[in-house]
């Protein structure tokens, strides 16, 4: 059985052209791939999470309002009582910053990794399956058949 | 049912009342006192003035920060530092959601913290007073840009501010900026803007308007980025707009990016009736960037390039840090710069490129063909088979989130990377067109050995950032 | 006196003696050891093969510090961070001078200092194992590069030190770089330059020869430098060179770029025998950049552009901080990735620009009755036609500071930026040439209503540091 | 009478367009221009101050070795017994340097003022006129027939 992962902009955020790459190369690679498009609330996010009993949750954000956006997340996805790995990745602040500093913004926020928006999809698909212990065998099938 | 007519004074009136008093610096706005207030204003910063009366391409950057000052300093510095002709103000994405509440909650932040914890400048919390202060500090003509489906308060205060252009439309801000706004109220909420700015017309205060041509930025085949400028022109011009900048982004291929230009502006002209000023407005790549500054200095050049050789009536420029995030003053000058030094080494050159009228005539054709469709179907009202259009996918944009799109076009670029298209999906286009698409991709398909399938859109989608035009699988051509 | 005529082995053999004994490095010259270690050389590491088997065009910096170990950095640095497919070894001026002493003192100094107190690498003073050392340690072909008129010991070291390409020629290195080297020594000192490369090249050791087609880099017509080109590629073919690379500097305007490459190669093939490798090398302007980064990227950028449609073999690449001083390395390396990313989006468009054929044309009719003057000039000899017709002026060098050319040309741009002569002098052109340069001009002075003067001259030298192609006065067209 | 001033490029610099630009515009200032051209050695530079009893010595350097050309400049222009405003300018150093030391350190050397590239004709008329006092009336004429 294939691995669900969620996958959505969100905030009022309508970069759409980053999530349409991820969710073709996700499927490729052998993910169930829910995604939620552009302008996703963090309910939205949650409550898909839930109903599709999804392993992981990647939250793409590039217009700057990533950290306005996603405070109280991890809040809501533990009080939903949901054990999911969380990703976020795009460009994640507004202007020209330091990532580090960045990724220790998000990281504590409560996210598991934080890709910057140099990282497509081959890094979210390589940190996935370390992360979600996908069986080496179905990562190979997976590379046979593309 | 929304209709391609006039607004009535009435209903114009009706409207404002309801848009004013949708957050309270609404109440500031006053018509005959900002028509008094645009009067006080000097020739050179009147947009439209400005604009049509220039002689070369004028240059224009992007740039909106929170706080007024701030903002202030940063157009100052554009101006400047880096020679723009006309200034900018971008909204932040809170103020185009309507958001009104969280954008004044960025706003104190920002002055409270310093940071820019908005990516634009919240006009509307500005308010009235705010804007004029602005328009009062900076020396040349600034316009508003934004991505607002529902720009009526924004549009509302701008103006009454002393901002004479505003950028957007129905479609251009509805289907690639949004999911679920519905298309038919935006066209309405639109409707209402350009009344007012038609009204402002009317008083002698001209409000140059902009539909936004790019749409997604991302391989749009220019007929459909011209049918839908050419629509919403039509659709502002019947509100009494009578300066229209239409608007396209560069695909990279100076053939068709110059006659696509050229397209847009012969079809602006033939469609939108003699009371109408059209100008053009090409805006450097809109997709996304190399992750480093020197190659976007070479997209950036080739921008300026194609700007040079397509002669249009204004340039929005990008800056080398558009890759990572809000650029720097310095870097948006620098782009503004290294713009203008191609293009006055260039522009006299006075360069003709083979084959651009074949692709013109292509591109002119499809247009065409597009516009018609939109307009049989809405038995000549263009608001109405405008709906229908999208409804059908006879008209449509790729990658676009909208659920007023299909999005089921498919862009892939050719052998000689024009963008052409892959997937029609419904698309409005003749089996002649089709077929000149279809021979363009089968013969890339044959250069690089492979099948037509979504990887070559998706090579494509990243070519330029990672340096090459067209997406060839590993090894090239 | 001097002639076009090979030299024989034994003047080989005892003018080697001599160069070699000019400074103490010179005794670690061994012929039969140097092939042998030539041989030892992976093929990604030889210059003309790389160079020829090229089919797009291969970009290549300038750049020399005093130390090896910095140079070695450096040329990596190009090679990794800047993308470079051919490595250069700039020489410092001490030793274009012959003044080993003095660069001896310099690469001491910078070695205790840590400064680079001179301006490029003192090769002769590295001697051939430090050479050797420079060779092994970078992935990619070297040349040496460098402006020197009696380059016998720089080329007998370098050579024997594994470099493959040398750039330089009697004329264009002397002409431009110097005031008061005679110009039949040079033609002399030369020969055995050349001599020495075909005496490689006939052990199966190809040396790549380059010589300079910019000039002056100020504003030069491109009849003369093609004219200059063809005839250095005829003398070193005569010695035994088998792969020449000539020059050519832009001069900004894309039509006549575009052109005078083509005519550069026609002619060049014309010109020199079959058994001869012609390649083309375009180098990005030449002439004083403008004083500011982000402006300069927009020269780089054109000259990219240009590139992408002219199609050379080569191309040399500026960096954004040309009109400051030696660039440092990051800057050096931003300068070949702006010029990569534009030419990779742009050479598979594949552009042809109207109006390049008629100017190719006029190019290579000039630049022919130049040559064959100087042909008939030396009763077929083109060494002495050479030396003949720089004494009469019938061959000149605009802005030239050697007492061996006239100077008495004078270019100026026409009204669309192509670079006409403006004052003639005893230059060995028609009179149907002539006034086609002459009604160009005429039309330029009557565009802006004002005399040819020198006035015009000094504009055009200025125009591209100050932003524009064309020095029009204050005001414009 | 006009004002005499000497013009050249020292060492072995053959950078020759900035002069030429110079000599032109100074005559056209209404100096009396000697120009000595590209690669004229210290002595060249002092034997002609001192032939044509001039008033400035205009040095030029592009190539980037004018320190070390100009060592012991002065001492010979003293030793010639020579009371002459001197000036430099062009690329005075090799590399991205700062300009303020640079200028600093030819001061030092004694010139007068040090000019950097982005100096053109009219910077140096208008510090010769001030510096050698050329009579307003003078000025202003040569304004006028130019
Ligand atoms: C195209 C574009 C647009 C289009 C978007 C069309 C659409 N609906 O998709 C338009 C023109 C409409 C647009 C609008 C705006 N944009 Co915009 N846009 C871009 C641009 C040029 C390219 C984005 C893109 O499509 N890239 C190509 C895709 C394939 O790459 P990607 O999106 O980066 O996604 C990849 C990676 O980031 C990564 N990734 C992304 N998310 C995630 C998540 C996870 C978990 C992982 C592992 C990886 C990952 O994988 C993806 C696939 O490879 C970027 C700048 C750039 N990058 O060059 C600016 C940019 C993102 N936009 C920006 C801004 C500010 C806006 C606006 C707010 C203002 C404006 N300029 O009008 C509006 C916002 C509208 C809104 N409501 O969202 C800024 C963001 C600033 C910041 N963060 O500091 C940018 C960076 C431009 C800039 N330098 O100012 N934009
Ligand atoms: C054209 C050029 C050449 C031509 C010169 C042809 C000729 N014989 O004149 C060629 C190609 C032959 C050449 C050769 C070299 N060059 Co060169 N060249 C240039 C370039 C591109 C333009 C110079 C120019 O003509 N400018 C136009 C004129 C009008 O301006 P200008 O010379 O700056 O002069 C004005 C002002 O500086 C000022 N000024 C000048 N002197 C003085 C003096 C006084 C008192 C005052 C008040 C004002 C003043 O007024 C002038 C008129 O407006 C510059 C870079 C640049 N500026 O863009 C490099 C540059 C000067 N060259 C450089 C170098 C290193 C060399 C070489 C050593 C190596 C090489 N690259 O091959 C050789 C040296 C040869 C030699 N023996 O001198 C470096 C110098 C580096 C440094 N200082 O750190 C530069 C800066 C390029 C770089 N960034 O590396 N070069």
């Amino acid at each position: 059985m294939a691995t669900t992962v969620i996958l959505g902009v969100i905030g009022s955020d309508a970069h759409v052209v980053g999530i349409t790459i991820l969710e073709r190369a996700l499927e490729t690679a052998g993910f169930d791939v829910v995604n939620l498009g552009v302008q996703t609330s963090q309910e939205g996010f949650v409550e898909a999470a839930d109903a599709h009993d999804a392993e992981a949750v990647l939250v793409s954000s590039l217009y700057g309002h990533a950290e306005q956006d996603c405070r109280g997340f991890h809040r809501k996805i533990t009080a939903a009582g949901l054990d999911v790995t969380t990703y976020i990745g795009g460009n994640l602040s507004v202007g020209q910053n330091d990532f580090e500093e960045t990724r220790e913004t998000f990281r504590e926020m409560g996210f598991d990794r934080v890709f910057d928006s140099e990282a497509g999809p081959e890094a979210a698909i390589t940190a996935l399956k370390r992360d979600l212990g996908m069986r080496e065998a179905e990562a190979e099938r997976t590379a046979i058949s593309t | 049912m929304v209709r391609d007519e006039r607004l009535t004074d009435d209903q114009l009136h009706r409207i404002d009342e309801r848009v004013r008093s949708a957050w309270p610096t609404g109440a500031a706005i006053d018509f005959e006192d900002a028509i008094e207030y645009h009067e006080t204003l000097p020739d050179h910063k009147r947009f439209a003035t400005v604009l049509e009366s220039a002689d070369r391409p004028l240059l224009q950057p992007r740039a909106g920060v929170p706080r007024l000052e701030e903002q202030i300093d940063l157009l100052e510095h554009l101006r400047t530092a880096g020679g723009a002709d006309l200034l900018p103000t971008t909204i932040d994405s809170y103020t185009r959601d309507n958001e009104y509440g969280k954008a004044e909650d960025g706003l104190v932040e920002a002055r409270e913290t310093g940071e820019n914890t908005l990516n634009g400048f919240p006009a509307v919390n500005h308010g009235v007073d705010g804007c004029r202060e602005l328009i009062e500090a900076v020396d040349a003509p600034v316009e508003v840009r934004h991505g607002t489906p529902d720009a009526r308060l924004l549009a509302a205060i701008t103006f009454a501010g002393g901002f004479e252009s505003f950028e957007g439309g129905p479609i251009s801000y509805n289907i690639p900026y949004t999911k679920e706004h519905d298309l038919a109220e935006t066209i309405e909420h639109w409707q209402y803007v350009d009344r007012l700015a038609g009204a402002y017309t009317e008083r002698g205060v001209t409000i140059n308007r902009e539909p936004f041509g790019p749409l997604t930025g991302t391989l749009v085949p220019p007929c459909i980025a011209i049918a839908i400028m050419v629509i919403e022109g039509m659709l502002a011009a019947t509100q009494g707009v009578r300066s229209i900048t239409l608007g396209y982004g560069q695909v990279g291929n100076i053939v068709q990016d110059v006659a696509a230009l050229h397209a847009l502006r012969a079809l602006g002209e033939e469609y939108l009736h003699d009371a109408v000023s059209v100008t053009t407005v090409f805006h450097e790549w809109m997709g996304g960037f190399p992750p480093d500054e020197a190659r976007a200095n070479g997209v950036i050049g080739l921008g300026a390039m194609t700007a040079a050789v397509a002669n249009p009536d204004k340039v929005i420029t990008k800056s080398p840090q558009e890759f990572e995030g809000v650029p720097t003053k310095e870097a948006n000058a620098a782009g503004l710069r290294t713009t203008r030094q191609l293009i006055n080494m260039v522009i006299e050159q006075d360069i003709r490129i083979e084959g651009v009228d074949r692709e013109l005539n292509l591109i002119q054709k499809a247009s065409r063909e597009l516009i018609e469709r939109v307009l049989s179907l809405g038995d000549g009202d263009v608001a109405r088979g405008t709906l229908a259009a999208f409804e059908t996918g006879e008209l449509d944009v790729p990658f676009s989130p909208s659920d007023s799109a299909k999005g089921d076009v498919l862009p892939a670029r050719d052998d000689d990377g024009r963008v052409r298209i892959f997937e029609f999906a419904d698309l409005a286009l003749s089996e002649e067109v089709k077929e000149i698409h279809r021979n363009r991709l089968d013969s890339r398909a044959r250069t690089e050995g492979r099948e037509q399938t979504f990887r070559m859109v998706a090579d494509d989608v990243d070519a330029i950032s990672d340096g090459m035009l067209i997406g060839r699988p590993a090894g090239g051509r």
